[in-house]
């Protein structure tokens, strides 16, 4: 057997996060080697590493046996890698010729190069199937089509060892098929391909093997051949620490927040949320479950009224929330609050001392100050019981906002909406870059409002989190609710099937 | 306040404008080799500066100020009252007030006798003026040059332009040459300016194009020998000369002074660089015309005296 | 209006619009490669005082381009440096760029001349004189300086990675290319055009510099290349579309139209401006902007 | 993008803006140098100037209340997230506003009359801001583009009213006719005087009390009131404002509203403080300084303050050394402004990492 890649002990840090430790890898030319791994595991990283985007703290990068160094991605190029990146580095107004071309021009005028490139699309094409109006401007294409432009960019430049990272995220199933079909010709023809997916229905029905990373660290390689789903779900979640927290059953309320045919697009046109319908009772905690990017966010930000939604409707309390009504502010005012996923674009403001943060959706609260003013006196103050509570380090509410480490930030967030007494709370990622401590008391803090009668809506891309929290449990996948499960009558390995689209007949 | 501390103010086109503001310049330049009395001189930026600087040279008691330029009147109007020691000047314009002297000038009798020699001088009978902010006492200019040419010249053509309406149209001069261009492409082949130093290129187009100019307020004759056809010469030094000898003496006077051609505030200027340009018989007719408004026979119908010209 | 007059207003209408088109490229190559410039006009401006400075000093037209050519590309790499290296605030800088050259040139104009901030006029050699159609030569080189920019830019790899740089550099960054190298490039060519712009202005079209001769035509041309979408054939469209209104308001001035009346000199002068905006607010189609453009590239090593 | 280092608040908002500073004078000393004049002597010109008399301060201050308006009113737009540079414009049709007030209503007293011409100063300042804002937040039209163009059509369309409409009938100048006495903001020396103090006459008037108050005003809008929270959750994160249900566009076009009446404020000084008329050109690009201004007092109305009197102190000592040394003309001051605007402003991220540099260790740590 013959490596294509080796990476041996690559090491990378940004700042305080170690998104690479000691990470080995071993590619077999000719073969398709996917890599799996939670959210934030490192795969994007490590493959930068490899591309020459970034470059390792430590490591040594082996190309077809040779050590070699690749400091730009000039370097890669040379020694016969492409990478299609997550998200896809084109030039939309420029046409897919010229995008091909880019870098690999062949010459100070564009005219020979040009006829050498449309040659080589048409062979390419035939070769492989790769059909594409290569006349077309980019930004028309489809994600589809653009993805195509993507691969063959890397294989105009006569790239051997093919990285493909999340490619499937943006495709249609018909669209992924068709991928997994090209890359299963490239392997025919003796290119090297890595594929990094969340979707282990993928890995299984792609890859040779598959390598699964988690926090940093390549924790195995296996053969696809010899694995099951089941196995790399469980490799990818980790034997981890579970943590329990006490939890009495209880019995669902009435519904609050009832939710049908939910539909959602985003900015670029595409359906993000398919006809989801589902209800909230009070006292129950509903998790969401599924690998970020399937539709999460914007179901949330749709519920908060910040996302006018396509088609279907949100009862609340029974009332149905009329279009006017259905924005942010009103949907505070009923008592609905969010604990926004990205806390740091969203949930804060990361420039204003952390008091002015606490009350970001609620400035206009008239007991926050007289009149046109605020209080900032008592908004401190505010903040300064609220950081006792909630432990928050430092308990300093004139301290700038960014300068909270992840978990203190979450705390002073979730501090503002709980102690606003919601009665439904849509919380996401609530312990994203969380510590093991304040993921404790953060959850802690949920059962306790959940006993207070809240309903809540929780989205996690922990899986254990969400096992833990939640009494009913939704896996969603590309939009659409995929399975509903009590929380008592699952297992990770369950829900893992059902977020990556396999059903059970499959597994 | 007999302290004598001459001091100027220029207009927004600088003292080296070869116009009307160099006129003042040489003026005192003048003075100041004949009496070695010295004098201190501003150029504003723009127009909120005037004020500032005719205020600054009133308090430090420099006396008299001549301010330059119509333009000054209502800065001069308010500065003269805050200082009724201090002796003004103001050249172009009128401001009544017991400590300034007003000085005017007959430019539509200078500009009539221009005129004649220009329709004398043109062979295609199209002549043009050039003006330089759309101003009365522009059209004054203009209307006292039409005036001129259809003495000389009864089926003569007179092309008109202004430059424009605010004091940038002084400074112009690349607008300057394109309306002298458009000019002389419609067939003129004398072209009077009224437009301060947006008339350099309006000098400098008309000699480019080998056809004749006309230069304004000092003698521009020398700007391009032997393409300038003369100058309606505007004693603005003279004047300013006066004034600040008259202060010196003690015989400086408040009011209004109008100088035309009888008191030799205005004149067409004839040197070596246009000698060659004028012909006897232009010389002689310009000569009669002089005498002859000088003497009440010809009435030169001034604009501004009801903003209409008869032409 | 005379028959006549339609050719010589063309005529006209073509000189008065060389400044805009010389700037208005340069526009383009900058704002291509996503660095915004709105210091066109200050650089003019240098350019415009240090090339009379030059031909007076040296009596050769020549030596005041690139007098020229080299106080503009100066005031350019600075806007780079702060731009491409420092990544600050491109509109910042470029105001800052406005501010320095209006001053510099009026000072240092004020204290080697003694004249106001003027130059000297400029005689003989030391212009650029008419060389054909009665345009001087500079005319021909900025209308060149049309078909050069559209064949590079459209036919030619500098061109490809320039038009993808300003759209995404991080397109070109994965290709392998320079951001940075291509940026300074654009920022020094634009650089040499403003150059162009300013030297005909003072030595070409008139003989020789004024304080704030520029007049807004740095604006102009900003607004020239938002009309004409960014590519090189529309800017010269632009230019000399808005170098006719102003060779129409300098005509116009006072004669009134039969039907019309007398149209205010000012509502043509305001049109450049007005179609800007309007153009901007979408309402006759759209001006989408190179992408990237003002935007620093930044990326963690 | 601010380069990812933190310095302490004080560096970061006295340090920093000191540094550029004194690098800007130095580099402005160097101009001075190379038109061979003495910089020390130009600079004690310019301290005595402006603050060596008490008529010199009351140039400066002055000045001053001009650079607080336009500070103030680019660092209002600038808490929105907006790059405000019609000042000029904005000022421009203020001074319209002014005029169009004040020469209408003569037979109003003064009391009256004044408040009216401020009203009107705002109104206009804050429409033609409010057209690029309404354009910025419903069309995506880029603020920049917009104002610089609202700067040249307020230009236009002054002079076209200047000199075809408002014009006195006898006057050559483009200028309306005086405003009515009663209109005039009283000058302080006449203030003074009328309580038995003798002050040196100056063009200083009560405007800079509105000027003061204005500053108040903005601090209490931006960092103490409702709206102006709202205006910095935008400035800051527009996801977190549609997060907060802030309405980014609404908030926008409030913003320059404000900063557009704020600009407004320079015609209330100019005009109606001293010039007593409407003239063209009565801006005289202070409109730009105003951005060396918020920049250099990080849009803080403290610092706008602090700034806009060395600002004050820049023009009055500029016109006076102009007038002692004719070889530097006040366009020294432009070039200073300039080189302020490029240091503050383009190169802040040089100079803050210049200052972290120099600062010992320590002292960054507990940053
Ligand atoms: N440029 C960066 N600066 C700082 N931290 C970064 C940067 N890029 C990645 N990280 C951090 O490094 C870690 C690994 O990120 P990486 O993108 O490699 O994860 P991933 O496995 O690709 O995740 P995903 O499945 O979400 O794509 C994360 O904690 C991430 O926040
Ligand atoms: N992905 C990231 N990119 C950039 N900076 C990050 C990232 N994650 C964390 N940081 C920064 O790194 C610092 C440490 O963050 P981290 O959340 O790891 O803190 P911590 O010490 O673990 O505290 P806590 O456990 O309370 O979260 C913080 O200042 C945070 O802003
Ligand atoms: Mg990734
Ligand atoms: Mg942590």
């Amino acid at each position: 057997m013959t490596s294509a890649i080796q990476l041996n002990a690559i090491n990378k840090r940004f700042g305080a996060v170690h998104a690479n430790k000691d990470v080995s890898l071993d590619v077999e030319r000719g073969t398709i080697h996917g890599i799996v791994g939670e959210n934030g595991a490192g795969k994007s990283t490590l493959m930068s590493i490899l591309y020459g985007f970034y470059e390792a703290d430590s490591g040594e990068i082996r190309v077809g046996g040779h050590p070699v160094s690749i400091r730009s991605p000039a370097d890669a190029i040379r020694a016969g890698i492409g990478m299609v990146h997550q998200h896809f580095m084109l030039v939309e107004p420029l046409s897919v010729v010229e995008n091909v071309m880019l870098g690999a021009e062949g010459g100070a005028l564009l005219r020979k190069g040009e006829a050498k490139v449309r040659a080589e699309l048409a062979r390419l094409a035939r070769d492989y199937g790769l059909q594409i109006d290569v006349d077309a401007t980019v930004g028309e294409l489809s994600v589809g089509l653009q993805q195509r432009v993507e691969i063959l960019k890397a294989l105009y430049r006569g790239a051997d060892i093919l990285i493909l990272d999340e490619p499937t995220a943006v495709l249609t199933p018909a669209e992924a098929d068709a991928l997994f079909e090209l890359l299963r010709a490239l392997k025919a023809q003796g290119k090297t391909v890595i594929l990094i997916t969340h979707k282990l229905r993928e890995i299984m029905a792609a890859t040779d093997r598959v390598s699964v990373m988690r926090r940093g660290e390549m924790v195995a390689t296996l053969e696809t051949a010899t694995t099951s789903p089941p196995e790399l779900a469980e490799l990818m979640v980790g034997r981890r620490v579970l943590l329990r927290v006490e939890k009495e059953e209880r019995k669902p309320g009435p519904p609050l927040l009832e939710v049908s045919d939910l539909s959602v697009v985003d900015a670029r046109g595409v359906l993000r949320v398919a006809r989801a319908s589902f209800t909230i009772h009070a006292g129950e905690i509903v998790g969401i479950a599924g690998v970020s990017g399937n539709g999460q966010s914007e179901l949330l930000e749709a519920l908060a009224g910040m996302r006018r939604p396509v088609l279907g409707t949100i009862r609340f309390e029974g009332r149905e929330i009329p279009p006017g009504e259905h924005n942010p502010h009103r949907m505070r005012q009923l008592g609905l609050l969010h604990v926004p996923e990205d806390r740091l674009r969203m949930g804060l403001v990361p420039a204003f001392p952390a008091f002015e943060s606490a009350v970001l959706g609620f400035s206009d609260e008239p007991q926050l100050g007289r009149g046109p003013i605020l209080d900032h006196g008592r908004m401190v103050a505010d903040l300064a019981r609220k950081m006792e509570q909630y432990d928050v380090r430092p308990p300093a509410p004139r301290l700038k906002t960014s300068k909270f480490s992840g978990g203190n930030q979450q705390k002073i967030v979730l501090a503002r909406e709980i102690e606003r007494k919601p009665k439904v709370l849509l919380v996401g990622q609530p312990t994203r870059g969380v510590d093991i401590g304040a993921i404790e008391f953060i959850h802690r803090r949920l059962v306790a409002l959940r006993d207070a009668g809240v309903g809540i809506l929780l989205v996690s891309v922990e899986l254990d989190e969400i096992m833990n929290l939640s009494d009913r449990i939704l896996t969603m996948c590309g939009g659409q609710i995929t399975g509903e499960r009590r929380a008592s009558e699952t297992s990770e390995q369950d829900l893992g099937l059902l977020m990556a689209g396999v059903t059970e007949e499959a597994a | 306040q007999d302290a004598f501390k001459p001091a100027i103010v220029y207009d927004l086109g600088g003292k080296f404008d070869k116009s009307f503001n160099e006129g003042v310049h040489m003026g005192a330049e003048k003075y100041k080799k004949d009496t070695g009395t010295d004098y201190r001189d501003f150029e504003p930026q723009n127009d909120a500066q005037r004020e500032q600087a005719l205020r600054r040279f009133a308090r430090e008691g420099f006396s008299p100020i001549v301010a330059v330029g119509f333009s000054q009147e209502s800065a001069l109007k308010k500065v003269a009252d805050e200082f009724p020691k201090i002796k003004f000047a103001i050249i172009d314009a009128v401001v009544e007030k017991p400590n300034v002297e007003s000085i005017v000038f007959k430019e539509h009798e200078g500009s009539f006798l221009v005129g004649l020699l220009a329709a004398k001088a043109s062979k295609t009978g199209k002549v043009g003026f050039v003006g330089g902010m759309d101003i009365p006492l522009i059209r004054k200019f203009a209307c006292g040059y039409v005036q001129g040419v259809k003495y000389a010249n009864k089926n003569a053509e007179v092309f008109q332009n202004m430059t424009g309406t605010t004091g940038a149209a002084w400074a112009d001069p690349v607008k300057g040459g394109e309306l002298a261009k458009s000019q002389i492409d419609r067939g003129a082949d004398v072209i009077y300016h009224a437009a301060g130093g947006t008339g350099i290129g309006v000098l400098r187009a008309a000699a480019d194009a080998g056809k004749l100019g006309i230069g304004v307020d000092s003698n521009q004759n020398g700007l391009h020998p032997g393409k300038v056809l003369t100058s309606m010469v505007k004693r603005v030094d003279v004047a300013t000369y006066n004034v600040f000898d008259q202060v010196k003496k003690g015989t400086f006077k408040a009011g209004i002074n109008v100088l035309g051609l009888k008191e030799d505030g205005v004149a067409w200027a004839l040197d070596d660089n246009n000698k060659s340009l004028i012909t006897a018989d232009m010389k002689a007719a310009a000569d009669k015309a002089a005498a002859d408004i000088k003497s009440g026979a010809i009435k030169v119908h001034d604009y501004m005296s009801d903003s209409k010209c008869p032409m | 209006m005379h028959p006549a007059d339609f050719l010589t207003l063309l005529d006209s209408g073509l000189r008065l619009s060389v400044p805009l088109l010389a700037a208005c490229l340069a526009g383009l190559w900058s704002e291509k490669s996503g660095v915004v410039d709105i210091g066109l006009e200050g650089k003019m401006l240098v350019a415009a005082f240090a090339a009379a400075a030059a031909a007076y000093a040296s009596g050769s037209a020549w030596a005041g381009l690139a007098a020229g050519i080299g106080a503009s590309v100066v005031f350019a790499l600075i806007h780079g440096f702060a731009a491409i290296s420092q990544r600050g605030n491109q509109i910042v800088s470029g105001v800052a760029i406005n501010m320095l050259a209006a001053g510099l040139t009026a000072i240092v104009g004020n204290a080697w001349y003694g004249q106001g901030g003027r130059t000297p006029p400029l005689e003989g050699n030391q212009r650029f004189g008419d060389v054909l159609f009665g345009h001087s030569t500079l005319v021909f080189v900025a209308l060149l300086a049309v078909p050069v920019t559209w064949f590079v830019l459209a036919r030619t790899r500098f061109g490809l990675r320039l038009r993808a740089v300003g759209e995404n550099p991080a397109a070109v960054d994965t290709a392998g290319i320079s951001v940075t190298g291509l940026r300074y490039t654009a920022v020094v060519i634009a650089g040499v055009l403003c150059g162009i712009g300013g030297t005909y202005l003072s030595v070409g079209q008139s003989a020789g510099f004024l304080p704030n001769m520029t007049a807004g035509k740095g604006f102009i041309a900003l607004a020239a290349l938002i009309f004409a979408k960014w590519r090189a054939w529309p800017a010269l469209g632009a230019c000399f579309l808005f170098g006719l209104l102003d060779a129409l308001s300098i005509r116009l001035q006072g004669i009134a139209l039969p039907g019309i009346g007398e149209v205010p000199v000012q509502a043509i002068q305001a049109l450049p401006y007005l179609m800007t905006v309007i153009l901007l607010a979408g309402v006759i189609g759209t001006a989408i902007p190179p992408r990237a453009s003002g935007v620093p590239y930044v990326k963690e090593r | 993008m601010s380069a990812p280092i933190d310095l302490p608040k004080w560096a970061d908002t006295v340090l920093v803006p000191a540094v550029s500073v004194v690098a800007a004078f130095l580099v402005a000393g160097l101009v001075v140098v190379g038109i061979g004049e003495n910089p020390l002597t130009a600079t004690r010109l310019l301290i005595q100037g402006s603050l060596g008399s008490g008529e010199g301060l009351g140039f400066t201050l002055f000045y001053m209340t001009d650079f607080i308006f336009v500070g103030l009113a680019v660092a209002v737009a600038y808490h929105a997230g907006l790059f405000n540079i019609g000042g000029e414009g904005q000022a421009t049709l203020a001074g319209l506003g002014v005029a169009l007030a004040l020469n209408n209503l003569t037979f109003l007293p003064g009391f009256l009359l004044i408040p009216l011409g401020i009203l009107g100063a705002a109104a206009f300042g804050a429409a033609w801001a409010a057209i690029p804002g309404y354009l910025q937040a419903r069309r995506g039209s880029h603020i920049v583009i917009t104002t610089i163009m609202f700067n040249w059509l307020a230009s236009v369309l002054i002079v076209y009213l200047l000199v075809n409409v408002l014009r006195a009938p006898q006057n050559m100048n483009p200028e309306t006719p005086a405003f009515p006495p009663q209109a005039s903001i009283p000058f302080m020396h006449e203030v003074f005087a009328a309580f038995g103090i003798e002050i040196p006459s100056s063009q200083l008037n009560l405007t800079l009390f509105l000027a003061l108050a204005a500053s108040y005003g903005v601090w209490l809008l931006i960092y103490r009131s409702r709206l102006g929270y709202a205006i910095r959750v935008v400035g800051s994160s527009t996801t977190a404002a549609v997060y907060a249900g802030i309405s980014p566009a609404r908030i926008i076009v409030i913003a320059m509203v404000l900063s557009g009446a704020l600009a407004g404020g320079l015609a209330v000084n100019e005009l109606m403080g001293y010039q007593h008329r409407l003239l063209l050109e009565f801006t005289a690009g202070y409109g730009f300084v105003g951005i060396a201004v918020a920049l250099m007092g990080r849009a803080h109305p403290v610092g706008i303050i602090l700034s806009s009197l060395l600002f004050g102190i820049l023009y009055q000592g500029g016109a006076e050394l102009a007038f002692e040394q004719p070889a530097i003309t006040r366009d020294m001051v432009v070039v200073i402004g300039g080189i302020i605007i490029l240091f503050a402003g383009a190169l802040e991220g040089l100079f803050r990492r210049l200052v972290a540099r120099a600062m010992p260790r320590p002292a960054l740590a507990r940053a």
